[in-house]
């Protein structure tokens, strides 16, 4: 919970921006803050705009607290007593609550008893700026920028005053940038054609959305000049959108590749066509779901920790199938991808019959949501930069781990000769275990990433199997960096192609791309040559 | 050469012939129980959606013996798993029909599932109730629709985003199949010709089934959506792509207040499979929320969390349809006094039930419900609040008044019209359901 | 005469003998005994043995390419399914102003998706000599040039097997898409007559159960008259040595073509007749699952015998049948177990069983069995 | 020894069933002429500028340590693999780097591979007539009947190889030597003139031996055919050798025969002390 730091200056800005006289005295009074509340409890959204606002002018001290719970849908009434209370979680049949007027501990109530103060789009905008000019008066510089930019669009005639006081007054540069554009683009609204100056160069959508509706004007000047300053802007961000495009395209490329590398080790080193990879990938993806579940309230450690659990879970499931399974089909890869196959169904079953058919919820973590901002036009959205990174560095730690570890040697060893590797001493039964469980185990830590993506569900694993196969045998068996080279590319491709043929398209034309490919080049992009290839 | 293979594939032939025969009817007797045919997938893709809606009915058949059944015979629920595949629907309704010989079927859920089986149940006369919102343009006289049509959710959703939110620009997403295909050219047809909406205000885009990178598609959206004017999304985004596209659109930083997203096809259900704090504010346009605030629906909400043994179980609006329409079945076994199809075929026209949000739900002559049309915003627990309302129920049409091809179809499933896709500009019944209605009256 | 050499086989007069009598009593029992006769075959069942019967059918196809040729086809559902497209195409054709919108040549599903006239691919498949004759050449043209591009580079192996799943991959994605005209996701359905049978009665049913055992016998003759013949043993030998037969001075990529391309008219044959049987044809008949099950089907059955495939393919779908009515949640975990099982115990299949508890038998007839009766 | 001359009959009553290609032209220099080949692998030369000519009629042996790249000469021949430079010439008019292994094996070049490679599922006779020279077109080989001459002549080469009872029998039980020659056996159906053999001796025991090397000397001669024999075995080498070219590294290190070779110094070196590293392919 945050606490309100500059609590005077705000409340006559916004005395201001209603207009009103503001209430002096700070009220603490059960009785004021019960008919505060109360006016809100009507079903006209009007008459709630209009509560809201005498909740900003009343000066309580508890009003934002109000408005906060408000916005979160937590402010509740009690059917039959009409207390207010603030609901604490609100998943199952019985709520804890919080008495609204107090903030003491309320216990339980049933959901049947209490009444939501529902509010809609329009009103959560006005509940939005009321707490962002709040927040212009935080010490928090984030907060403020972020305040400041909310704001822009929704300046309105009663708030330039204030504003421009404060523009005066502020630190930051940037805060002031913000503010001065939200200035700007209400003197535009109003028709004000010096307006535009402030705003050209202005990456911001909102800004841009300000412009567009500009050159709609009934002035012929502010059009024109409108749209000269958009020209501009246009062309600044089909630069954006070429790197947008590009990172949309390593981001897809990134998943396919985290998806593949995996099978790249199992399918590529020991010519096993493991057609469970998919599943093993899922197995990761609910462990990060069993680990969230494990440390409510935490999902960012669960996160982290799922990583090393989600490594170990797979790499378990994949020494039981190596065990299981594979060990009986030496040398008969295509019947290690039936095999495996059936593996793949009874894994998929497993998990809807013991855990459910139902996707199951994992939860970003704060630091994983939202986007980085580049500039104003270009942000790149954080959870898949963080899978890019994840998957770079899953790549390094492979490479060390084939190049750099006496795993790796006689990984490298008894694939290029069985036989001689166990006449030096190597145990290639161990080899093979240890080699299965890494590349299972790194189809766990793809499961991981992709819980940050997409569903957990028990159909998880067979929407990634056949495109890693691709990126596989594009990329040439038996060669990491081809798969590396591979996923990305094709994750590019599909990104570039994807605008101008459509998502459907793309994919088809991706997997002629493969299908031909293959034809010229029978091994891959990066292909094993000699003899010990045609084996 | 090898002499036992006739003896054993005999031996098999027989095996396997006796095995399907032992199936094979017995005619029904009075104090036989009243077969309910169950045609929810159990497997495969679907069995995310239908197999809480197979535990539906059978909740809803347990409580009716509970009561004493129905006409003094109990009620059985006859499962079967079509798994997701759709020419085993229509094998699976055969078996219903002919080897179980159910006295109605509850099913479904996909339009294609419920394409491939219209034909069995019309060729053997059964009874379908099928309780998911869906195209439209179908009228069947052995199916009834208890899930919406386009102008029972699609077009009061538009409504509402134009009248209350003042929407302008427009963005219909969809899964690339029939339904959103056939709403979003109903819904094209209607912002044209109702509110004079420009071409370029209106972005259509379609993605493949379980569609997982949003990234482009959202990227231009956002980019759609920085015109200047209020833009909305109308999605009709099926099951499993929802849960990265809403990702997507709050990583990139659209929230309900820039873009709202109005969908369809998103409920509690697919809800509770998603994190749900970056959605709050984006909307969806149902018949029933589990939110909705009436003894009737708590009272169903613990019944059916006694049902399963879920605390957090959630309930949705397929499953109310099939409250509906598993009353309204009831109903008119009672008022016919028989299960016999035909009879409860025409005593159910009329027939009016109680629904979950303080209602009632009628049966229409076009074997389409009448339902009120709830407008919820998505909140931070996976439910909705119920921010708008239709004023009073409405019928669902089976033929789009928007659509060239349908405009002047009309279904009426009463004496004496009994046509599906009656054209009244013509005066005649379409198509082959004119020879069917004439080999009937022979 | 190759074509009339497996009638002198054994097996295949016995494989006929069995099935030609199944035919026979199945149409005995369902139409000459009365409804409440405990041994009454309903058209229910008769229907249902006719879908297993086309999907032997397509068994023994991909058997043909798996078994003797040693390519391991994850694409066959995608013939299969282009045999079942055309035939689709045809019916719905038939349906004419009978639809729901009346329109005299478009199907329902393009007049309400705007179409104004038939895109020129559904041309001529109101004619049913067109639509049987492109129930072969789809397939086999998909199957001519991918063949020629695949085998002509070499790619064998894995790499065939994963780019074969590409192409069944892409191609279910391409009819998912509305805009290709085949119906999308709802495919083709609401089908009346065949020819101007009745779709719905009884008889007709019947009558497509017995043309599909034909269909197979056909089929079944066909693909052992390869097997048996010179051809078939360059397959074999392709199988087991592909370098080796290339410097006897055989083109290696052209038998593998022949075999491939006749393998796949066979599966489109078999998806011509199964949709009729099931009424509808939708592009998950291109899943790469489905052709990773027929597979599968051959495995049980005993890869490298065309009556095994047979049998494989009818067990499994029967075995389909039941699971999915009697306990439908256990039904993947039976299918799932089936692979593991039947490919690393019994690698040889059903058919590799008997041919094991009757190895003596078999040897014994070997021995009187001289060459010029097998090859003449 | 009597197939020869039934091979000399025969060949009169087969004409009409070998393909239509134009015959080696021996006529200006050797049946086969390798010049300047190199072929690299992951950047390791596996044949490194080879020159190499044999006669018509010539049988050649060709010894080396692991990994001198003989087996790749022959894959470069047969037109399994391509090299990077190079011309390779059967005769003076047939480019071999132009044609792939079923065009080349029709030419007239028969294969032995190191490991015997023989249909394992097919009975031997069938293995035998599948090598056998024939129309190998699709149709053809689909309608192909059994007739009393091809059954003959099959009979034959069963009775030179020592195979005739056990014909019917699957090839896959046959013993490494029972292999070896049912693999000479198909060399011998196919008629070729130019038969590259790839340690036939392994596996085999001392009377096989002898045979085998009866056989391949009875093979080669002048307008017969030249036979390139790779071999390990250095009893066998001598007890068949006329030239002898000993390759090291992809190249040729000496040539000449048995004994002007196994004096050479630089051999010497190669095989006693050679570096190991080396020797890994």
């Amino acid at each position: 919970m945050r606490m309100i730091r500059s609590f005077v200056p705000g409340l006559l800005l916004l005395c201001l921006l209603f207009g009103l006289v503001p209430v002096v005295q700070a009220q603490e009074d059960e009785a004021a803050g019960q008919a505060l509340l109360e006016a809100l409890a009507v079903s006209s959204y009007e008459a709630k705009s209009e509560a809201i606002e005498s909740i900003i002018t009343s000066g309580d001290e508890r009003s934002r607290r109000w408005l906060e719970e408000l916005l979160g849908g937590k402010l509740q009434r009690h059917k039959e007593t009409g207390r207010f209370v603030i609901v604490l979680e609100n998943r199952g049949r019985n709520w804890p609550v919080i008495d609204a007027l107090s903030f003491e501990d309320a216990g339980e109530m049933s959901r049947r008893d209490l009444d939501r103060i529902g509010i809609n789009n329009a009103l959560r905008g006005q509940l939005q700026s009321a707490l962002a000019v709040l927040d212009l008066y935080t010490d928090d510089v984030d907060d403020r920028r972020d305040a400041a930019r909310e704001l822009l669009g929704s300046v309105d005639a009663a708030m330039v005053e204030p504003l421009r006081e404060l523009v005066g007054s502020e630190d930051d540069a940037e805060v002031r940038r913000l503010l001065e554009q939200g200035l700007a683009i209400h003197r535009l609204n109003e028709g004000d054609i010096d307006a535009i100056a402030e705003l050209e160069g202005s990456l911001n959508s909102r800004v841009r959305a300000a412009l567009n509706s500009a050159t709609r004007s009934d002035n012929p000047l502010v059009a024109d000049a409108a749209s000269a300053a958009l020209l501009d802007i246009e062309q600044k961000l089909r630069i954006n959108s070429g790197l947008e495009t590009l990172y949309f395209g390593l981001s897809l490329g990134s998943v396919l590749v985290l998806a593949a590398i995996g099978l790249a080790i199992t399918f590529g080193v020991m010519g096993v066509i493991n057609m469970a990879h998919g599943e093993l990938i899922m197995l990761g993806a609910y462990t990060t779901w069993g680990m969230q579940q494990m440390l409510p309230g935490q999902p960012g450690l669960a996160l982290v920790l799922a990583i090393p659990a989600g490594f170990v879970v797979s790499a378990l499931a994949g020494i039981a199938i190596e065990r299981g399974v594979i060990q009986f089909l030496k040398g008969r890869p295509l019947e290690t991808l039936l095999a495996t196959f059936g593996v793949s169904l009874i894994l998929q079953q497993l998990v809807r019959t013991v855990i459910s058919p139902l996707n199951r919820t994992v939860v970003s973590p704060e630091w994983m949501s939202g986007s980085l901002m580049i500039n104003e036009g270009l942000s790149l959205t954080l959870n898949r930069l963080f899978v890019l990174g994840f998957a770079l560095v899953v790549f390094a730690c492979l490479m060390l781990v084939m190049r750099r570890t006496r795993l790796g040697l006689e990984v490298r060893a008894v694939t290029q000769n069985r036989a001689m590797a166990r006449a030096m001493g190597i145990r290639a039964t161990r080899v093979d275990i240890m080699t299965f469980a890494l590349g299972s185990g790194v189809a766990g830590l793809a499961g991981v990433a992709l819980s940050q993506l997409t569903n957990v569900g028990p159909n998880l694993g067979q929407n990634y199997i056949i495109d890693s196969f691709m990126v596989v045998v594009f990329g040439g068996v038996g060669n990491l960096w081809g798969t590396l080279v591979a996923g990305l590319s094709l994750g590019v491709i599909n990104q570039v192609l994807e605008p101008w043929v459509g998502a459907v398209l793309a994919k088809i034309v991706v997997l002629v791309f493969i299908i031909l490919f293959i034809q010229k080049r029978p091994r891959g992009l990066f292909p094993q040559k000699g003899r010990a290839a045609e084996g | 050469m090898i002499p036992t293979i006739p003896a054993l594939s005999y031996r098999w032939l027989a095996a396997s012939l006796l095995s399907l025969g032992v199936a094979a009817p017995a005619l029904a007797q009075e104090d036989d129980p009243i077969k309910v045919g169950i045609l929810h997938s159990l497997s495969g893709t679907m069995a995310i959606s239908e197999s809480t809606l197979k535990d539906t009915v059978e909740m809803l058949i347990e409580q009716q013996n509970e009561k004493g059944g129905l006409l003094g015979r109990q009620l059985e629920a006859v499962v079967v798993d079509p798994a997701s595949d759709w020419p085993l629907f229509a094998e699976k309704a055969r078996e219903l029909l002919s080897q179980e010989e159910v006295d109605v079927i509850f099913g479904n859920w996909t339009s294609v599932s419920r394409k491939s089986v219209l034909p069995v149940v019309e060729e053997l006369n059964g009874l379908l109730f099928y309780p998911v919102q869906y195209e439209g343009e179908e009228s069947s006289e052995n199916v009834f629709y208890t899930g919406a049509a386009p102008n029972q959710q699609a077009i009061p959703a538009v409504n509402y985003l134009m009248n209350n939110v003042g929407v302008e620009r427009w963005v219909l997403a969809g899964t690339d199949y029939v339904y959103p295909r056939t709403t979003n050219k109903i819904l094209e047809a209607y912002l044209r010709d109702e509110f004079g909406v420009a071409e370029e205000d209106i972005m259509v885009n379609y993605t493949p089934f379980g569609h997982s990178d949003w990234q482009n598609i959202v990227s231009e959206i956002k980019q759609f959506g920085s015109e200047g004017k209020k833009t909305a999304v109308v999605s009709t985004i099926n099951g499993d792509a929802n849960v990265p596209f809403y990702r997507e659109l709050g990583n990139q930083g659209i929230n309900a207040a820039d873009i709202p997203v109005v969908a369809f096809s998103v409920g509690e259900q697919e809800l509770s499979g998603i994190d749900t704090a970056p959605l709050v504010g984006h909307l969806a346009a149902w018949n029933y929320f589990m939110s909705v605030d009436t003894d009737a629906n708590y009272d169903f909400i613990d019944a059916w969390i006694e049902h399963t043994g879920d605390e957090m179980s959630v309930t949705n609006d397929p499953m109310e349809a099939h409250y509906i329409g598993f009353n309204m079945w009831a109903e008119a076994v009672r008022k016919a006094g028989t299960t016999e199809v035909d009879e409860v075929k025409d005593a159910i026209i009329g027939v009016s039930v109680p629904n979950l949000s303080g209602g009632y739900a009628a049966m229409m002559p076009n074997h389409h419900i009448t339902k009120p049309v709830l407008i919820g915003e998505i909140q931070d627990n996976g439910q909705f609040s119920i921010v708008w309302e239709t004023p009073s129920t409405v019928a669902g049409d089976a033929w789009s008044d928007y659509l060239e091809g349908s405009r002047d179809l009309i279904s009426d499933w009463r004496k004496p019209l009994e046509c599906g896709n009656f054209n009244v500009v013509e005066g005649s019944c379409g198509g082959g359901q004119a020879e069917a209605a004439e080999a009937e009256t022979d | 005469m190759w074509l009339t050499r497996p009638f002198r086989e054994r097996s295949t007069q016995l494989f006929l003998g069995v099935l030609l009598a199944a035919l026979a009593i199945v149409t005995f029992l369902n139409l000459a005994l009365p409804a409440d006769n405990p041994l009454h075959v309903s058209t229910y069942t008769v229907t249902l043995l006719g879908k297993y019967l086309s999907y032997a059918l397509l068994a023994v196809a991909v058997d043909l390419v798996w078994g003797y040729l040693g390519i391991l086809s994850l694409g066959h559902g995608a013939f299969f399914a282009l045999g079942g497209y055309a035939m689709g195409m045809y019916l719905m054709r038939q349906i004419g102003d009978r639809g729901t919108y009346g329109d005299p040549v478009l199907p329902d599903f393009m007049v309400f998706l705007d179409w104004d006239s038939l895109p020129w691919y559904w041309l001529g498949f109101d004619m049913p000599w067109f639509a049987f004759l492109m129930v072969m050449l789809a397939p086999g043209l998909l199957a001519l040039v991918f063949g020629f591009l695949a085998f002509r580079s070499r790619v064998t192996g894995v790499y065939l097997s994963i780019i074969t799943q590409a192409m069944t991959f892409a191609l279910m994605l391409a009819f998912f898409r509305n805009e290709m005209g085949f119906g999308g996701n709802n495919g083709l359905t609401d089908f009346r007559e065949l020819l101007n049978f009745d779709l719905r009665s009884d008889a007709t049913r019947l009558g497509l159960f017995i043309a599909t055992g034909i269909a197979l016998a056909l089929g079944y003759v066909i693909c052992r008259a390869i097997v048996a013949s010179k051809l078939g043993r360059v397959s074999v030998a392709t199988r087991d040595a592909e370098a080796r037969t290339r410097f006897l001075g055989y083109r290696v990529e052209r038998f593998q073509l022949f075999v491939f391309v006749v393998s796949a008219m066979l599966a489109g044959v078999a998806g011509a007749l199964y949709v009729p049987q099931v009424g509808i044809i939708n592009p998950s008949e291109f899943s790469p699952i489905f052709s990773i099950e027929i597979v599968l089907w051959v495995a049980l059955g005993g890869r490298g015998t065309l009556y095994g495939a047979v049998i494989g393919a009818i067990l499994v779908n029967y075995a389909k049948t039941v699971f999915t009515g009697a306990m439908p949640d256990a039904w993947l975990f039976a299918l799932g177990g089936l692979f593991v099982l039947v490919t690393v115990f019994l690698p040889k299949g059903i058919a590799g069983l008997l041919a094991y508890r009757f190895k003596r038998d078999r040897q014994a007839s070997r021995s009187h069995d001289s060459p010029k009766e097998a090859a003449a | 020894m009597s197939f020869l001359s039934s091979l000399a009959d025969r060949d009169r009553v087969f004409d009409f069933l070998v393909p239509a290609t134009s015959p080696v032209d021996v006529r200006h220099g050797p049946i086969l002429y390798l010049d300047d080949v190199t072929v690299t692998f992951d950047g390791f030369r596996a044949i490194d500028n080879l020159n190499l000519t044999i006669d018509d009629g010539e049988l050649r042996c060709i010894i080396g340590p692991n990994g001198a790249g003989k087996t790749t000469m022959m894959d470069i021949i047969t037109g399994k693999t391509r090299p990077d430079t190079g011309s390779v010439w059967f005769g003076s008019r047939h480019n071999l780097l132009a044609m792939n292994e079923p065009d080349i094996a029709s030419l007239g070049i028969g294969r032995k591979f190191q490991k015997p490679t023989v249909f394992e599922a097919l009975s031997v006779f069938e293995n035998l007539e599948l090598a056998m020279a024939a129309d190998k077109r699709i149709l053809p080989t689909l309608t192909a009947r059994m007739t009393g001459e091809i059954r003959d002549r099959i009979e034959e080469v069963l009775e030179t190889i020592g195979l005739t009872e056990l014909r019917h029998g699957p090839a896959g039980i046959l013993s490494h030597g029972q292999k070896q020659w049912l693999e000479i056996g198909m060399l011998l159906m196919q008629r070729p003139r130019l038969l590259l053999v790839d340690e036939p001796v392994a596996g085999m025991t001392g009377q096989e031996m002898e045979r085998t090397a009866e056989l391949l000397t009875g093979l080669a001669g002048k307008g017969k055919q030249s036979v390139v024999v790779v071999e390990h075995d250095m009893g066998f080498v001598r007890s068949i050798a006329r030239t002898v070219t000993v390759l090291h590294q992809g190249r040729v290190l000496a040539e000449g025969s048995m004994d002007q070779v196994a004096s050479d110094p630089k051999v010497i070196e190669v095989y006693l002390g050679a570096d190991p590293d080396e020797e890994v392919a």
